[in-house]
């Protein structure tokens, strides 16, 4: 078992003709992903990396039945190529794309929940199922089947952590990068409650950061719903107030969104919340035995 | 983020048909006096244009009854130095009687990921001394905008009734469009006032978001809270904040980059620059983030790449030949980490760059480079 | 259902911006003449303005290639009687040349509850009589309007390309407009043309829901398609068909009055009017359904009412008390049911009005007055 | 059992101090209906028929927590009622006003959905479930608590077929009526779900009529879903096409919604099809034995 995507996985690739949608469309089926179709403004590309490529979603669900989309699209194009996805049916949308306008993505959200249709991202790194699918730019290398599900708000520092976790033996159920924009489609709500369900999931490891009260929700949530262990780290616990940290979402406003709410709560709930990234494979450790 | 100044806000205001004072912008006390013969009539405001806040107390807000009163207050305010900002500009305004001050804006609710209508009574202070239960809230659906139950309640909640309850629906129903039409993250109008038995602009906040700047040319190269090197790293698209200690911070990814930080606060060092290349580690940025730290003087550049998709030995590589080309006048400590990193850190030896794999031990020889 | 004619729907297109021939409306030959001199170029079509479609089979559309023929063609035209409709109005546009005839429409889908989009690169006839499969469709959600990835949709299937494709998606954006904004039922153009490489609106069809008209005054004088007595009762709210036999039917709600209509045919009988006096059994509405009933002339009245928030005794007294006051010239059949009925039965009995309870029985009775 | 409202419904009337508000409170509380609060444009009226009066919906819920909300606010402002509603979380809007512009009810079906509340109507009489709640114009007298479901696109008709059933002997589970309108919030296949849910409920009559093609999609529904017996009537059969009958919904266009259509697709999902209203008891008897 994993969350959202699995050996099922049938990926479309928006944008497939360009830079990054060429180099992901590769990694994704290296990864071993079902990569069934791509689409592109560019008319008359037969196929990228073995992959057909059409004109439109519609076309390449005719054809190819994918149940998942991957957004490589530019970010002033983001939000039309989103509803033609939620239009065809597609039920996840996987949002790659950074820079999208937050008022875009507000449109975007609350026409893809009334079609049905979940989105991961923007701006986010994706999301892997080890031995199954990938769907978007996350290492290859770094993963390794295994009982322990990832979610979190940033990009390379999860990878970082994915890889410390499988260097120390453990491997992961799937690992969900929700991104670090103003408005998310998945929360770390979301994710939990589908680690929380999956039962190859033993332990879970959640990535916060500055900024929001996103990890605050979390905890809440945590406290009430989620039974296995998690163990969570904070990145930005020592970002001056104000500052914007690398992009919109880690911003300290008001005295809301601290470092210290967030661990805080994190802890209220029973979460063991590690001081540096690399304390967290010894807290997993700790917590799977327990 | 792109904070515009008052008379920017205000002229966005005048466009959409927000009711006004009459005033004009000035460079100096002659065009002020020339504004007050013409546009502007006595008594009059004196407004210094700066994007911090808490003008009132500090001194950029100035009352003038006479034209020379006037000229004076803003040959004063100009060139002057409010809060580290340096001002440019000052905005002079009829004087408005003003019976009620009211506060109102329009921003987003990250949490319950809606637009927010936020209002109070009690306007003309900074919002965040307005206790929370003086504050109004109410959520915007982004396709249904503004609803007429919605008008009636903040009528209600304000106190407003007559031609003023009717005005602060369509104020409500602009400051939507504003907000979706301009791609704000906020407008704010505090204080609103009631003068004269009809609803005022008297100041403006309106900031818009940087990611919508594609749609907006008008707002490219109005200039933000940054410092010059931040603005320029701004342009190449690095995030680069300065926070004054003497360790520069090149890592990528935000959280990454907070996390290197945390680490290194901990340990005792001092981070001056730090400088986020982004979900990439396109050794082209290497070399561009290099040129701006040597710009902010650091003592020690502490490098802490995690090689995703791009492998550790091309950047090793791209980060040795920029450092042969133009040797930088600061001590380097890399700590280069993920796909083919054994390969990278053996360029990097070669190279005579000092590499780590754990992340503490790293931060310990910054801390110690920075202390000689 | 307010059906526009076509110069009526032009106007409204021409407001939104279409693009369409250049003309003029004429109630005589000689305006003709005269519009042909300034406003429109020759050769030109002459189209009478009625609202009952095949205009093209029934001769009511006419070329003409000088002033003279065009005058003649109206001057046949104005007065003459087209499937029952009087032609009041005449349509002098100049003729363009077309190298493709296309159709588009908006109406709404009440399956799907979504405005529906339909389009066809077979326009130019009744839409009816093109297959299914050359119909494309495409649903527009109320709150986005129409989508950018649905106009290169359109293009392509419609085979435009450059100029023209881009023309049809700001024409999707023009009628999603006006579907909204003028509220209506249905707005198509057909045919669309390619006319020298751009798109044009040779025709309009255009309809606005009756609901709508208290926002939209100006189309509250605008005849339907409705007999002058429909008129009528329209206008006192009270929905009345004529349908050529000599039976008149009056019952409350839409249901009951076809279901009465239903037994009545099936029995033999032959409806010539029914008049539903809608959820009500408001006793006032009874009074004037019956003026309207007589200026119909049916043999006999049927009125078939369901007591529920009024009670039956209270609609008797009514019935019998109008009745008395305006003697009708014609027969009067009753049955009415619910709440306090055998009150409402003795009410009628004493005034001699025949009642029943079984509907089966009470339809007899009419079909055999109607016989008399 | 029941469907939609129940003991537990408790009733908010918007435009309580209207005519029709007024009578109808009247009606529904002499039902037995818990009708808890009202709302007016009127400044200051305490109270109508002795329930509370308020001047938004946000107060009523605060002060006497309704689950319900009966409409009947003019059509022009019959939008914004809905839009007050669902937003201060009410999950059941019964709309009794006629003459609202689809184009109106569209907007208000998509934001009600987006915030979990069902609308009923609008131009309905509403729902009653006997011995229990109403919520709408039904008159009081002619149902008696039993076990037939009735769900219905006409009001009268409906009436003189609950009554035709009482006065037979039957009883009512859940009264619906849908309304007439072209864009209606509930349809024939939601009560079908509901009915075919309630335990209480033993056989269903449905009262269609010509239009749309409501009726055809309900067989469908009928033929997939629904076990137990279903016996109907449509009006209109005698109905010329083009014309309208009564109202916005009774219409034949384009050979589309005829009585033949419909008739057909409930016959052959095996449904039980009166010639004429009258029938429905005996078929009701029929279906009950069978």
């Amino acid at each position: 078992m994993s969350v959202f995507v699995d050996a099922s996985t049938r990926v479309l690739v928006l944008g497939i003709t360009g830079h990054q949608g060429t180099i992901h469309t590769r990694g994704m089926k290296a990864f071993g992903t079902q990569v069934v179709a791509g689409t592109s403004m560019r008319k008359g590309v037969p196929e990228v990396e073995g992959v057909p490529v059409f004109e439109s979603v519609e076309d390449a669900v005719k054809a190819t039945h994918p149940n998942t989309a991957c957004l490589f699209v530019p970010a002033p194009f983001a939000k039309d190529a989103l509803f033609e996805v939620a239009d065809a049916g597609i039920p996840l949308a996987v949002i790659i794309t950074e820079h999208i306008p937050f008022h875009d993505m507000l449109d975007m959200l609350y026409y893809a929940s009334a079609k049905g249709t979940r989105i991961l991202g923007p701006n986010c790194p994706g999301i892997a199922t080890p031995g199954a699918a990938k769907v978007g730019i996350l290492p290859n290398v770094i993963f390794k089947p295994g009982n322990v599900g990832v979610v979190s708000r940033s990009g390379t520092l999860t990878y970082e952590i994915v890889n410390n976790l499988t260097e120390n033996g453990f491997g992961e159920t799937t690992c969900i990068g929700l991104g670090g924009d103003p408005v998310p489609g998945t929360t770390f709500i979301d994710a939990l409650a589908g680690f929380q369900k999956d039962p190859e999931t033993h332990a879970i490891v959640m990535v916060g950061e500055i900024g929001g009260v996103a990890e605050e929700e979390a905890a809440e949530y945590i406290g009430k719903h989620v039974t296995k262990p998690v163990v969570s780290y904070v990145a930005g616990q020592s970002a001056p107030p104000g500052k914007r940290m690398g992009h919109a979402g880690a911003i300290i406003t008001r005295g809301k969104g601290t470092a210290e709410s967030k661990v805080q709560a994190l802890s209220k709930a029973g979460v063991r919340v590690a001081k540096f990234p690399y304390e967290i494979p010894g807290l997993v450790r700790q917590a799977l035995k327990a | 983020m792109v904070k515009l100044l008052e008379w920017q806000g205000k002229e966005v205001f005048r466009n959409y048909g927000i009711p006004l004072p009459k005033g004009a912008v000035v460079h100096s006390g002659e065009e002020a006096a020339k504004a007050l013969g013409t546009q502007v009539p006595l008594p009059c405001v004196v407004k210094a244009q700066v994007r911090v806040g808490g003008r009132g107390k500090g001194g950029a807000l100035r009352f003038a009854n006479t034209a020379e009163e006037a000229q004076k207050a803003v040959g004063e305010l100009i060139g002057s130095k409010f809060k580290d900002e340096t001002v440019k500009e000052v905005l002079v305004e009829e004087k408005r009687p003003i019976e009620r001050e009211l506060y109102i804006s329009l921003t987003l609710d990250r949490s319950k990921r809606l637009p927010i209508l936020m209002f109070s009574a009690e306007g003309g202070v900074e919002i965040e001394n307005v206790p929370d239960e003086k504050i109004h809230k109410l959520w915007v659906h982004p396709y249904a905008g503004i609803l007429d139950y919605q008008k009636r309640q903040v009528a209600k909640l304000l106190g407003l009734t007559d031609a003023p309850a009717k005005e602060v629906g369509v104020l409500m129903e602009t400051l939507w469009k504003i907000f979706q039409g301009e791609d704000a993250e906020l407008v704010e109008i505090n204080p609103l006032v009631l003068s004269a038995g009809h609803l005022l602009a008297l100041d403006s906040k309106v900031t818009i978001e940087d990611d919508s700047i594609f749609r907006h040319p008008q707002y490219d190269h109005l200039q933000g809270d940054m410092t010059p090197l931040e603005e320029k790293a701004h342009e190449k698209g690095i995030a680069f904040v300065e926070m004054g200690g003497d360790v520069g911070v090149i890592a990528n990814g935000a959280g990454l980059t907070m996390a290197t930080l945390d680490v290194l606060l901990e340990n005792g060092g001092k981070p001056g620059v730090f400088l986020d290349l982004g979900g990439t580690d396109d050794p082209k940025k290497v070399a561009e983030a290099f040129l701006l730290m040597s710009e902010a003087h650091p003592k020690v550049v502490f490098i802490n790449i995690f090689g995703g998709v791009t492998r550790c030995d091309t950047v090793a590589s791209g980060l040795v030949s920029e450092i042969k080309q133009n040797p930088p006048p600061f001590g380097i400590v890399t700590r280069i980490r993920g796909h083919n990193e054994t390969e990278g850190k053996a360029i990097l030896k070669e190279a005579g760059i000092g590499s780590f794999s754990d992340l503490a031990e790293a931060v310990r020889q910054v801390v110690s480079m920075e202390g000689q």
